[in-house]
């Protein structure tokens, strides 16, 4: 197998893929940071719920500068605007939305998922650091569909993609889809799938970063 | 485009076959969502199976269907009303099951389902002849009993305002258990009083979030 | 002791005695029926929140005739009105405020109390005659205070305040106060104690006609 | 006549001592009643407990009194914030206590405690180093963890509108956990940006029943 260097798709295009896979009328919530791009790729014309944990269905795009209601932020804390058709819950109500499955779709970003869809995005148990969890818990256990959105990589080079978390699960088996900048994975009864790779990549240069067998369709 | 909205009771009903388990808002006659339950009545169905709070009454709707003959349980905390029914009746023939649930039970239990809570722990009832055969636990030294999350795969409500995300809006005591059984069944079904324009409810004042409602028949009323 | 027909109290004296001891600001929850009538006896200029269990809180007087709202009924399925400070809520929160606690009063019918604050309303037994609860478990289990209002005794006679009741349970060691036509009774660790008698009647006439000890102050 | 409007904030905070267990309404700074906590980090308090969502931040009220070394133990779902906070070096001196709960577990567990609920099985964070110790039950196939009501002595919230009776609503976002937590403590203590004549609010539009709420203290705010 020759070592091409292949590019892979950027944070941006990685946003546009899962972008591409929500059709219109479900129900969507995005964690924070580089799944909060993927609603920047949804034309507004397909219509899609966006919840955010913090009480709001019907996120719509980011205020322009200067135009912030000082009362409407999502779960990352910045501000947010609302789309016709929007409404507003209380926490309970929020995840009582989220633990009882009326979210077609959760995209988290992921530290490690196993092939078993064991996902471990909230901890890496570095001691003396205050662990943080949030949502994350609840969105991995009760989202009808849980996709990551993440790097297929650590930045030293080690897969993200593994036969066993090593890192603090967050949720167990919940994850069903997996977008990085190389490639597009279901997460099935036997495992890994592979579905679409970036362009110049092949299962063989996917499968030599993933840590656990990588099935083809 | 999302749009919930159905042109007809037919449509609104489709799917609905015997055997279901549907939810019907209302406390008594108020909020419960009158032309949905006579039309349901009309199709014939049997073996029923009907989560609501009353099932007695001299209105249409679920008295009704009861005495159509159509179900085969129900689960309410208040069966009765004044004077005979056609509950009453079919109830002294063993002609009809009753599950009793205490009322708050019953709400919690519903919204239980809605909220992803399969199991809690309630003092409502503990010690009396509701509990027989459930789990008892001392919390805080006092007795409660584990009571599970009831969902339905139909729930039939009655609503004010509907837009075509399915936001809704409910008016005065007519809210009642219609939100939670909005939350708990797998298709919700609503008759609404007013049609809206997408956006021309306020954020804050929808009660239903649109996520929770499949269909909307917009009843023709003037009330 | 010389058997003389006393009087007692008219149904509408008892529900004005019982309104008599609700302070300004409390919330209260009164039953169907005979406690009801309580809500009458209350001037609107004393305020009290009252509470019905299908959502309301701030039940004002009914309306009248022709006035009625479809929309507005108690727990009895009667017409009301709402005063200014109502507000509305759904089943699972107006329970919440039962169950939760935060009900100061709620007053209850009854069939039988006993001496440990045991109450039973809600089922006779009757075979073949279908029971129902509705919210009475609730209000037993989840009012600050329960009082009941009811007759002292049976139409033929026997006492409804019982050393253990016979009739099926409502709600364990609740009840505080009882108002019946004869007297005011408070339940207490000791079992009931005569609070206040109907004019004419005395310690020994409300002790013959109920069915455990009646302590005196 | 019921009036919980209090005059200035040393009336709205009083009885509030050492060792008090408080829960602060918010999400990050939308929804905290900040006047009330800053008003309280002045009184010198030690060992308080706090539950709230957020401990972290680069705002005043939560993150400031934990700062001034106010607080024994926070119960939270996400103590950072993109920086270093107060919290974090407390924490890594062991100078501050953590119970970390996942935010929907937070939520309903306040919730519970508002609604009488002592208990109630979740399946959120089963199988994590957060259900480490807590009794585990399998419910239709699923692992769930037995969870228990969260209540507290105070509740300091921000809501929107207020009147006399306490009755209330929130804005937007600002609504969050503070309904739930009015429900939860033995005394509601609400900072509100409105104050609204006893009826001026539609019966369908209040969030928070007066009966959940003690004291309300109204902002001079213009926003």
């Amino acid at each position: 197998m020759s070592e091409t260097r292949i590019k892979g798709w950027s944070r941006t295009e990685m946003a546009a893929r899962a972008a591409a896979d929500i059709p219109e009328g479900w129900a969507v919530n995005l964690g924070i940071g580089l799944p909060t791009l993927i609603a920047n790729y949804v034309p507004a014309e397909r219509e899609v719920m966006f919840h955010s944990e913090n009480g709001v269905l019907g996120v719509g795009p980011a205020p322009d500068a200067g135009a912030e209601d000082i009362w409407l932020i999502n779960a990352g804390k910045q501000p947010i605007t609302l789309r016709p058709g929007a409404s507003i819950v209380g926490q309970a109500d929020s995840f009582g939305i989220i633990r009882g499955g009326h979210l077609d779709l959760c995209v988290l970003g992921g530290y490690e998922v196993a092939a078993n869809g064991d996902l471990a995005n909230w901890s890496t148990g570095k001691p003396g650091e205050a662990p943080a969890v949030g949502g994350a818990m609840d969105l991995g256990a009760g989202a009808k569909r849980v996709w990551v959105l993440m790097e297929h990589t650590t930045r030293d080079g080690r897969p993200k993609l593994v036969e066993r978390c090593a890192y603090p699960l967050t949720a167990l088996g919940s994850v069903t889809r997996i977008y990085t900048d190389l490639a597009v994975i279901d997460v099935t009864k036997q495992g890994f799938l592979l579905r679409d790779c970036a362009p110049g990549a092949s299962h063989a240069d996917v499968q030599v970063k993933t840590g656990a067998t990588l099935h083809r369709q | 485009m999302i749009d919930k909205f159905v042109p007809d009771i037919d449509a609104a009903l489709e799917g609905i076959g015997d055997g279901a388990t549907i939810m019907v808002g209302g406390f008594g006659a108020v909020g419960q969502p009158h032309a949905l339950v006579d039309a349901l009545g009309e199709r014939g169905l049997r073996d029923l199976t009907i989560i609501a709070n009353n099932a007695g009454g001299d209105f249409g709707g679920l008295p009704k269907l009861i005495a159509q003959g159509a179900i085969r349980k129900v689960i309410c905390s208040y069966p009765r009303a004044s004077g005979k029914t056609a509950f009453d009746a079919l109830y002294a023939q063993d002609r009809i099951e009753l599950e009793l649930v205490p009322q708050g039970t019953l709400a919690e239990r519903i919204r239980a389902a809605g909220a992803g809570i399969p199991a809690f722990f309630t003092p409502t009832g503990a010690g009396t002849q509701l509990a027989e055969g459930k789990e008892i636990r001392i919390i805080n030294g006092r007795p409660c009993i584990l009571e599970t999350a009831l969902a339905a795969e139909f729930a039939l409500i009655e609503a004010w305002e509907a837009d075509r995300w399915g936001n809704l809006t409910y008016r005065r005591t007519g809210r009642n258990f219609n939100p939670l059984m909005a939350s708990a069944a797998t298709l919700t079904i609503a008759l609404a009083h007013r049609k809206r324009e997408l956006g021309a409810i306020d954020p804050d004042a929808v009660i239903t979030p649109g996520l929770f409602v499949d269909r909307i028949f917009i009843a023709e009323t003037t009330s």
